[in-house]
């Protein structure tokens, strides 16, 4: 397992690099964040389908393309590296990995194909506090007739606002905070006594609360087994976990070159401040953490390829790691920008908020520590 | 202590006879503060009174000669009207940088007939003041400012632009810093202008933050024409007028109250963490989060100890000095790591901007977060407090 | 309360330093350090006894000079910043404060003014395991007849080889870990049954392993109340926190002021090494830092003289700030001389090893963030 | 493919008559290493023989050219030989300064008599290397470097000080870097001589360190007379030969193996605090040793997936270039924490120097601590990497 890119992952990093260049600027996204809508571009997202990028990670049975997440974390670094805004984290990873790793044969075949030619967008609904705590789960979905009974309230669901279906964990059985008894249910978010809540995130993407009062649901609409669902649940969120580092260091690649470029232009006391060793030496400390960020997240999309053992650990390793280099650059890139960082018309905070949301989502730091320590018996 | 004493009664008299019942206590129709100035507006009838009577007694700043519209009063005698006022739930509420900020200036470096008429001004609230100093090219290299007036005839003709003008956009006067010898060293070439934002030609716009709007403006200046009367203190000779309004700057900064970056906290950390955590007594259940609360309490504990003997130095006749940088530095940057802490703790809910379901309290703490980005930036960055330090309180040598 | 030095305080300052000026360099700790015996200048001792500095915090009524810990932790200060080695804080402050604090009017009459005459030293034998844990007792005293029996284990006890008695915690009741059920003792080390082990430590100064097996003791050998020796041990190691922090931000201040002295003599490059923003900037967060800390200590002094109510967690925020400053200390001090800085040869590492010690004993600064915590009931 | 499965089984059966049993598999008398030179000693006449068998046969420098020694081995014979030699559990034990820093150089900057007789000799183990490049006043700023060679006829006559010369007090000659023209700039009056140590005027002694006795000497030389035949390259070039010579160090410090600062480490930390918390298993009862322990684990883990990650790109034929400096920063800095947390952990214990009561493992411990304060100095200091950084790979400008 190498960790340099082939041939074939080059040409895809290129057309990735190109389509961002060419359709999207950080403008797009200062118009969209003051839009209504869906808040990202229905163009851009024909366009990403088009180019094959849904279908990335799906068998070919099912119009995939049957690659696998060392390719499609190249585009998603892409995409963060250009601050794009599209919903392939949650269609892609969360919503069709979660039929795609747990779905039975039907739901596949009527979902996979739609979610691989971006004529369907899912995504999933887990979250219920302030802290990423994936068991904790107080929705409560009860036997009803041949069917099920879901009640209870869910955030930070992402593109929830646009999605055509939307996975929901909800407890079957077992304590609050139990691994043991979640069921996942596949929705359709005009269900009646389902409402979703659109809010604007930080960084101008966008979430929904969903707010489930009695919604009614056919048996056929569980996916995986009953109580079981933490078996696909964990999975999926591994990879949601290492598929939104990939973005984050693109995000961080990309703050680091913005500053490193305005320390080489901008001078202060008759000097590039770019040669004040004070900053210098920061630079180079924060280099050496984007460096490592950007290796673990190379080793854990192909430990997710190749189903290794350690692909969970490696996956908290990989958000842990990530996330506080994407504070450390959050940070550094607007102090050393000084006052023009912190202005709005200035992109080198843009960067900073899309790097806060998803250091805090699918767990921050401090979360995966405890996981892995966890996971070590520890 | 005798005539102390005596000084009491008299004041206590006199609050007694001009202070308004309405003004008292709880349900006073005071302000906390006003700033003053042109567009200063009374809430209630006894709140104009009160305060035209504060003016007339040279309470709105009671240690200032009477001349400049003070009290003349000792520092003794001002502490006691200060506690008589607070004994009846009243206050003197005149604050603005004109007080803070010039007016210690003005004293120092202006002529008799300047402070008479400035200071008189700033002591009846009639002129709320702004501060011109930071350009966009000279963000921390301050001196190096290129807004530039000329001298014709007995004006000066200002063009340039001023940015994190705090207020300029409300305000009536602004002191500022301008280039009237290109020529000289940079630190020689510059004058401290006052300039009444009413002339035609000056014009401001405000600065949107990462946060949101703020009270900051960029202020410009078009062949703005200012009478010479306005200089203060010698021409090219405005960078010794500023050094001393920068000290002071770093001084009322330490105290933390105004310039605070985390601002009012309505939650403390644990009580955000005790909802967050959905763990509403006993010992926290995320490991990380205490050991990071307590680290910010038990630095605020270190920090506050160190202004405490800071000042009790100060008391004792010792100078407070260059160390002054150390608390912007310390201070910015804790309140910093505390937004930041109290945003991871916030968690999910602190990510929603704005929607249909975005919950107050966590949108304030985001923007507090947010805010709290410019304090370690603005009034003087925290490498620049590191330079002033090794150079001043270390003697470390020059780059 | 003001955190400034009053008249009598600064005399007692500059008596302090022009003690340890004219009668001890650093060459004295490496002349003790090879040599067996005490560990100690004897002469010293004497002198120090002289001075009155072993009778600052007692009682005139026990030949005290009724001064408080204000007045200690300036002389301790002063000792810290020469690395000079005298059993005070055993003596005075830990088997001293014990008897002090809890001992019966015979005990303090019998040993209070030989301790503060230095006729006498007294320790404290606590610790039992690698971590600082007061409460984690396992050595028994069991009731003998009139009086007791005590057997177990005690490490780190401080000058315990040259004691002429040490208070030792023992459980008389309640479970390992209970805070009910601990007693003092008071012991002669040559009774029948207790081996002192002697042990050189990293920094040169010494501490006693003691091993107790079947030690019989008469009534009369308890300090304070049987089972409640909780309420007194935690007085005195507050007091001994601080007391140590004190001799801490002397060293530290020392070390600050030799690598400062090094940044503006040592050449590199064609340039003095304090000129390089790099290091510059260090040294100024290192300044800030060392102020912190010292401010906190002399807090923390005055709060015990106080006896205030807040004196407890402040202890536990002054030795937690102190112990990373001191980490940080020897961190910085030794990096920044380079080469020089690692070799024994050098002072700096001799401040930087006495700091590692004091900044392990009577608790790290993860054990006081704990506690502190724990006081403020979360 | 062909000839190198030839290839093997010649290997398999040059190994089969060659080496003696006493030198296979368990209990076999070869060390894991030896250092070669005149104070070698064989602790077994089998482990003798089968040394000089490996020099006859070129295996102590298996793709070394004939010509010096070796067995002009192609990069995958040299794998094959290796594999087989691991089959039988026998392996070539030479390993030395000579091999791994100086043999490069003189392939690329010797003369080919010097190649002939100094590479023969390092092949067949007769000399011991050590390196003399830092001296008490240069530091840091290698190339201000004082001992100078005054050249007399065809000697050189050398005085000076070298510090840091790993071994110096056991080895048989030492390369090192001499002033040869005073007047120069510093980069261009230096040249690299070869000096043996057994000429008169040349001594060592051992330096102690903070954490006990060390392999580092200090090595004078009082007009130390070398042979004008052991200067390699051109004088006053001899930079140019040390510059190759520390890339190649960093790259070698790169993978942690040799000049890790943690070195040979008996317990994992877990294990450390599993023993001094008494918590044989289950979550660990020290929350913040918890998080440090995991901070330490997820830090190595990501430090090794980049060193991978480098050696994969070389692999592909992509150098590795400047950003050697990183692993040598990253790893000292990152085994310097874990041995702190790691005494931190071993606790009360660990503050044992020496005495009646004192534990093994924790004496050791408390020594790597000491030791690793050492790794962030020496071989270049974090503060030079951190230049080095900032200036090659970022190309920041100079200060």
């Amino acid at each position: 397992m190498s960790l340099i890119l082939n041939e074939e992952q080059v040409q895809l990093q290129d057309s990735a690099k190109s389509f961002v260049a060419d359709s999207w600027t950080v403008g797009e996204l200062r118009k969209l964040r003051n839009a209504s809508g869906k808040g990202y571009s229905e163009a851009l997202w024909a366009k990403a389908a088009e180019l094959g990028w849904l279908a990335i990670p799906f068998d070919e049975a099912y119009g995939g393309l049957g690659l696998g997440y060392a390719e499609l974390g190249i585009v998603l670094e892409e995409l963060g590296r250009g601050l794009v805004v599209l919903p392939i984290l949650s269609s892609v990873v969360l919503g069709g990995g979660a039929v795609q790793l747990g779905g039975s044969e039907e739901q596949k075949k009527a979902w996979l194909p739609k979610v691989a030619d971006g004529t369907a967008i899912l995504t999933l609904a887990s979250q219920e506090t302030a802290q990423h705590d994936p068991y904790r789960v107080t929705t409560t979905a009860v036997e009803d007739g041949s069917g099920w009974r879901l009640n209870g309230r869910k955030v930070l669901v992402p593109d929830g606002h646009a999605a055509d279906r939307i996975v929901v964990v909800a407890r079957t059985s077992g304590g609050t905070v139990d691994r043991e008894g979640l069921t996942l249910f596949l929705i359709d978010p005009a269900t009646k006594g389902l409402e979703v809540k659109r809010n604007l995130l930080l960084d101008s993407r966008i979430a929904a609360n969903l707010l489930l009062n009695d919604v009614r649901l056919p048996a056929d609409a569980v996916i995986g087994q009953v109580d079981l669902g933490a078996d696909v649940l964990d999975e999926v969120l591994l990879r949601a976990a290492v598929a939104l580092s990939s973005d984050m260091v693109g995000g961080i690649q990309q703050t680091f070159a913005i500053t490193l470029e305005y320390l080489q232009v901008r001078e202060q006391f008759g000097a590039k401040i770019g040669s004040f060793q004070g900053l210098k030496h920061r630079a180079a400390r924060w280099f050496c953490e984007m460096e490592l960020s950007r290796s673990i997240v190379l080793q854990s999309l192909r430990a997710i390829d190749d189903n290794a053992d350690n692909r969970a650990s490696l996956a908290a390793v990989c958000k842990a790691r990530v996330s506080d280099t994407a504070r450390l650059t959050g940070k550094e890139g607007v102090q050393m920008h000084g006052g023009i960082g912190v202005t709005d018309e200035h992109d080198i905070g843009l960067y900073m908020k899309r790097g806060r949301v998803s250091e805090l989502m699918f767990g921050d730091a401090s979360f995966h520590r405890d996981r892995f320590a966890q996971m070590k018996g520890y | 202590m005798i005539d102390l004493e005596a000084f009491r009664s008299e004041t206590r008299d006199w609050l007694e006879a001009n202070c308004p019942a309405s003004c008292r206590g709880k349900g006073s129709v005071l302000p906390d503060m006003m700033w003053g100035g042109r567009r200063q507006t009374f809430n209630h009838p006894d709140h104009k009174l009160w305060f035209d009577r504060l003016v007339e007694k040279g309470y709105t700043v009671p240690v200032w000669a009477p001349a400049y519209g003070g009290a003349g009063l000792t520092p003794e005698q001002n502490k006691v009207l200060q506690e008589e006022m607070a004994k009846i739930g009243t206050r003197s509420m005149l604050f603005n940088f004109g007080i803070a900020m010039l007016a210690p200036a003005l004293l120092e470096f202006a002529t008799e007939e300047q402070k008479q008429l400035h200071l008189t001004r700033i002591a009846r609230g009639e002129i709320r003041w702004c501060q011109g100093y930071s350009e966009p090219g000279a963000g921390s290299d301050l001196a190096s400012l290129r807004t530039r007036a000329v001298r014709e005839g007995d004006e000066y003709v200002v063009n340039g632009q001023k940015i994190w003008t705090s207020d300029a956009n409300v305000s009536d006067w602004i002191f500022c810093l301008v280039r009237t010898d290109p020529a000289a060293p940079k630190h020689q070439g510059i004058s401290f202008l006052l300039i009444d934002m009413e002339s035609p030609g000056v014009s401001t716009s405000p600065i949107e933050l990462i946060s949101g709007s703020s009270p900051f403006c960029q202020t410009f200046f078009d062949n703005v024409r200012v009478p010479a009367s306005q200089l203060i203190y010698q021409e090219n000779k405005g960078w010794d007028v500023a050094k001393k309004l920068l000290l002071h700057e770093r001084t009322m900064l330490a105290d933390g109250g105004r310039g605070s970056s985390s601002g009012p906290v309505r939650k403390s950390l644990l009580q955000v963490a005790r909802d967050a955590l959905q763990a509403p007594e006993g010992r926290l259940p995320h490991a990380a989060f205490r050991e990071e609360i307590v680290q910010f309490e038990m630095d605020r504990i270190s920090y506050e100890a160190t202004l405490k003997r800071t000042m009790d130095a100060v008391k004792a006749g010792k100078g407070m000095g260059p160390e002054g940088s150390m608390f912007k530095l310390y201070l910015s940057e804790m309140n910093q790591r505390g937004s930041d802490l109290r945003q991871r703790i916030a968690g999910h809910e602190s990510l929603v901007w704005s929607g249909e379901d975005c919950p107050a309290d966590e949108r304030q703490i985001t923007r507090e977060w947010l805010y709290g980005k410019a304090s370690t930036i603005l009034g003087g960055t925290s490498e620049i407090q590191l330079n002033i330090i090794s150079k001043r309180v270390l003697g470390l040598p020059g780059d």
